[in-house]
């Protein structure tokens, strides 16, 4: 399926978007950057129902509740505790998103949880017959936890309409895939479920894209679960201050080359769907958005101790049902 | 009204709610109508709702409870049961690190209206007696049941599962299948957080739960004939803990025994003790007492089992060790 | 590789002695017998060194400790909660077993956790580097926790000397295989692993024996782990008071003559090892043998208030190391 | 003698005991001599003993806990470091229901000699600061040491590396980077379940650990110039604990302050609380209050976080209020 160029467009504009608040905000103390995945989170999130549900991975879940409609000046504002956050600063903003946008976060620290709990989402949506469909990344890391199996072996078995991503971006912190992995691709994985599992050049978000959408229409079509292996790289340190010098000097060179937006410019220019100038017009716009986004969440106010909330524990009990 | 036993109680708070409610389901190994759930802990449920309602997992703890959580911020208002509180630990982190904080840290956003079921304490099975209550109670955001009766346990599932807040609900292996008590078929509940005075009493206040306060009730009947009156309360929930009814019946007494069935380090009721300590026992002497479980693993052989665990005579013992002295 | 006659003989010791130790112990309450799986156990744990470590599967653990060299009436005083178990009493002997035999049970009721444990046994075995090797076995439904899967990368990535024996038996209390896992064979999972994963029919004690052993081999070589799925069928319900009426008759009936067994003796016949005379001959001998070991242990005293130990908390401190 | 940073110190105490003891190895997460552990947590460890003793792992919490406790079976005496307490519920499973039970259960056949290392507390980091103690303490046969200061975390970690019971270990990461302090180089430990007086009083028994400990010795140095003696204890290790210590500081003052970063129910320390109010409420008065965590989820913003934790002004008040009245 050749993409049309309106497509192309949607997702460079995105792409493009992304690396810039993925760069702008890696300055940030403690924020984990996903320059060079972008091309992952934009093919991952693109082209879903408002009524269906995401839970992205957390290096790059801004740019995946963006998509979703959540305002840049307010995520930013929960990475840096601000009180314009949509949590006020109770929460992790860089990790933990706005789920009245359909998008699940973490809402504590520990890697997993968003796997089984959206697993759970895919579970009520097909309860509910309309439809819905969920789709979810993590980190190649993430996929040696228990509840990555068990998550995905419990969707395979009640046939979950769910999407699997792994954004498999070769490290985890400083471990590297083929220390803690020994399988050829995650796709392996698969099988173990009954479940199809698809590789994908995760840098070209035309075919990632097209993976997801078509693995979407299969749990639309209440024929379950896909698991796919999106390969990328890590272009960031683990987290801002990570030097990230073990990287090895080649394979970061073999990378670069494939960077996802270089990938997707090239393509733009070669379609002719866009000049040169077009492509620098569209990222000098998204540096102007996320930069004025930036500044004003960092001239937002902390939150006061009215938002500490001593007695906000619990959801008021419903008294009836309705 | 009828005598239903503990465990037919807890089926017919659910049943009723599933009825009324349509976004109630329930996930579980063997729950459905082949099994009927561990010590027919969802007889019935099966066969009367379907498997799009009871719907059967493979053991998989941790995602049982995240598909609870998930499906619960999608709408649903799911009953996970997972067969003993042994296993507590394996579905605790999406529990206890995430759903619990979700109301708070999403500032009211979302809520997790989730009933987590459990059997423990020493009965009829092999083992699975461990309650590791302190695992989720001790996490702010969590609510936690634990009837004593038959009648408080329909009335509490009932308030569970109309709570938006995630509730874990621990059902005792030996009350289960235990004695029969008039239990009402209307649309009764017993609120989370409201203890109950089981006996009232003068000269001594014990608290306990589940097996414990029944325990405590016989030991109560034996003490008055010794002339000594005890003031049973069972707080029904352990989260929200209904420390006010506590502290007026001991601010009446002065004297508190505090009986549990589980370890003391990290006991919710040594946290009541703690609390009733700091209200009460700066003006004038308090007397406590408190009687719990063995400090080591739960033992196998029924006597080391029995021996191991509080009983009329201890709990008796601790009250006259009390009130004895003046 | 035709296996010579002492070897069928010794197998058929083994596998009639389970049979027996299993049927009998069914009767007691609360037990769950592994009538039908003979074949499995034994296969899995004959021939194995006796400083290599067994981590038997629940189902058949009494008669993989007897292999070890746990006396029989001792463990089933364990059954019975008896003074003169292994344990005084203290853990449930049906479950848990005497680690001084190099066998480890379960010191709670939680499946998943031997997987792990084991798992760490065969790590120390790699880092004593005297070619030790581990042995565990779990149930298909068991391979459905995290802890089987977090295990067996572990394993792989370490590259520990463990062998993984699924005890496929067809169900996990109620619940069908067919419904709670969706691959083909639990082999299937292996791959996700970059670990060799092999279906053996289980009822085949010679052929179970044969392929545990190149595993075996494989992880004393210092190549890694193997998953061998070991596919039997559960002849007993789940334990002594399930009715077990949930079978499908013509499933059951099929298996029925698969008995592991049935076809043990059908070899030994064929293959002129032994006659019918002198099978029945060993039977009668392990029937009476068992019935005297049960006896002796249901007669055994209960433990005194002295095994109570309410100060035995902790192993005594080391107060200086060697 | 040489100035540690609490880090270095914890460092220092595993290679002393890391060279002493062949069979100690360490697992954990990017503890290798590229990532040298988060926070540094293992630095210069990798380097010094290369990867057969420093072996890092996949995420999988649950298998590394399982395999401490495996290899720790078959005679080596593992370290796991878990990165931070919020993940200790993943590996709580075969650590609390096997582990702690395996000494009692097998009478006394097997012990398990493992450290669980976690970091926790609010600090430097974003998250990460629950510390969840009450699953483990709450659990028979699992130690908890929660260290101060430098000099306690290297003698508390060489007495966890020769004790031959699971033992947790918290290292606070306020602490963690901060303050150095004398720390001798000789082969002294601290064993667990010794409280140390930390500053001497009179009139109150103020009772905290970790950072904590600290606050209520700057909280202690504020009381003293308004009058007020406070005697700090510090139990060093919440499991064992050492009740006597407090008790004997608690019968002197009549007056006890117990200061947590942690939640009141389940928390250990409440534990503490009521033992002590049931050996010395009975015969006169005794004054207590607790300053905790707020009863909610951590929060994220820091001056919510700050707010959140008792701090200097909260223990002083809380002082106030139990001396003013008499
Ligand atoms: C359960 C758990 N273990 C460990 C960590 C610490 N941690 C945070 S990010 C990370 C690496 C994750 O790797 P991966 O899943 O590949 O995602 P990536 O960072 O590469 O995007 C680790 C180990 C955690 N947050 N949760
Ligand atoms: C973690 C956990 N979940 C559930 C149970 C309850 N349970 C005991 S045996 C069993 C079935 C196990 O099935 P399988 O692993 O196939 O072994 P089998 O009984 O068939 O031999 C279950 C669910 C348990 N003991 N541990
Ligand atoms: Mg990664
Ligand atoms: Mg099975």
């Amino acid at each position: 399926m050749t993409p049309d160029a309106n497509l192309l467009t949607s997702l460079y504009h995105l792409v493009a978007k992304g690396r810039v608040l993925e760069s702008l905000l890696g300055k940030l103390p403690g924020f984990h950057p996903g320059v060079g995945e972008e091309g992952v989170v934009v093919g991952a999130f693109f082209g879903l129902k408002d009524s269906d549900y995401i839970a992205p991975h957390y290096r790059g879940a801004l740019l995946a509740a963006h998509m979703r409609g959540a305002d840049l000046r307010r995520l930013i504002a929960g990475v840096l505790g601000k009180v314009t956050s949509y949590s006020r600063g109770r929460v992790r903003g860089d990790i933990c998103l706005p789920l009245q946008f359909n998008t699940l976060g973490m809402f504590s620290g520990v890697l997993g949880n968003p796997l089984n709990i959206s697993t759970g989402i895919a579970l009520a949506a097909s309860l509910d017959e309309k439809q819905g469909v969920v789709v979810t990344s993590f980190g190649e890391g993430t996929s040696n936890l228990g509840a990555f199996h068990e998550s995905l072996n419990l969707a395979a078995c009640l046939a979950l309409p769910i999407v699997y991503i792994c954004q498999n971006n070769g490290y985890a912190m400083s471990t590297r895939t083929d220390y803690a992995l020994k399988c050829t691709s995650i796709a392996d994985r698969a099988q173990g479920y009954g479940m199809p599992g698809i590789r994908v050049e995760g840098n070209d978000v035309v075919a990632m894209h097209q993976a997801v959408q078509s693995a979407v229409a299969r749990a639309r079509a209440g024929e379950g679960p896909t698991l796919i292996d999106a390969v990328t790289y890590r272009i960031s340190g683990h987290y801002s201050a990570d030097p990230n010098d073990y990287q090895p000097k080649d394979e970061r060179a073999s990378w670069l080359k494939k960077d996802p937006l270089l990938l997707l410019k090239a393509r733009l220019t070669a379609q002719g769907v866009m000049t040169d100038a077009q492509l620098a017009e569209i990222e000098k716009a998204a540096e102007a958005e996320i930069t004025e986004a930036i500044a004003q969440a960092q001239a937002d106010p902390d939150p006061g101790l009215e938002v500490l909330g001593p007695d906000d524990l619990y959801s008021p009990v419903l008294e009836r049902v309705a | 009204m009828s005598q239903l036993t503990f465990q037919e109680a807890v089926i017919q708070g659910i049943s009723e709610e599933m009825e009324r409610d349509e976004r109630i389901f329930h996930l579980g190994q063997d729950i459905g109508p082949i099994y009927n759930g561990a010590m027919h802990s969802a007889k019935g449920l099966g066969a009367k709702f379907g498997p799009r309602r009871i719907i059967q997992t493979p053991i998989s703890e941790s995602a049982m409870v995240g598909a609870g959580i998930g499906a619960a911020l999608a709408g649903r208002r799911p009953i996970v049961q997972l067969m003993f509180a042994e296993f507590l630990g394996l579905g605790l982190t999406p529990l206890a690190c995430d759903a619990a904080a979700m109301w708070y840290k999403s500032d009211g956003k979302v809520s997790v209206p989730l009933v987590i079921r459990v059997l423990y304490g020493a009965g009829p099975h092999r083992g699975h007696s461990e309650d590791y209550q302190a695992w989720v109670a001790s996490v702010p955001g969590i609510k936690v049941a634990m009837p004593s009766t038959p009648r408080d346990a329909k009335g509490l599932m009932k308030a569970a599962l109309r709570d938006n807040n995630p509730v874990v609900f621990f059902e005792h292996m030996a009350l289960y299948h235990g004695a029969r008590q008039e239990v009402p078929e209307d649309d009764y509940v017993v609120p989370l957080g409201a203890a109950e005075i089981k006996s009232e009493g003068s000269d001594v206040t014990i608290v306990a739960t589940a097996l414990m306060a029944q325990q405590s009730l016989k030991a109560a009947e034996q003490l008055r004939g010794e002339g000594i009156s005890a003031e049973v309360v069972d707080p029904r929930s352990i989260v929200p803990m209904d420390v006010e009814t506590v502290r007026r019946s001991v601010a009446k007494t002065r004297r508190l025994v505090v009986v549990s069935e589980s370890w003391k380090t990290g006991d919710p009721l040594s946290d009541l003790t703690a609390s009733i300590a700091e209200e009460l026992a700066g003006e004038a002497p308090l007397k406590i007492a408190r009687v719990g479980l063995q400090n080591t693993p739960r033992p196998f052989a029924m006597p080391l089992v029995r021996a191991a665990m509080p009983n009329v005579q201890t709990i008796t013992e601790a009250v006259r060790r009390i009130t004895e002295s003046n």
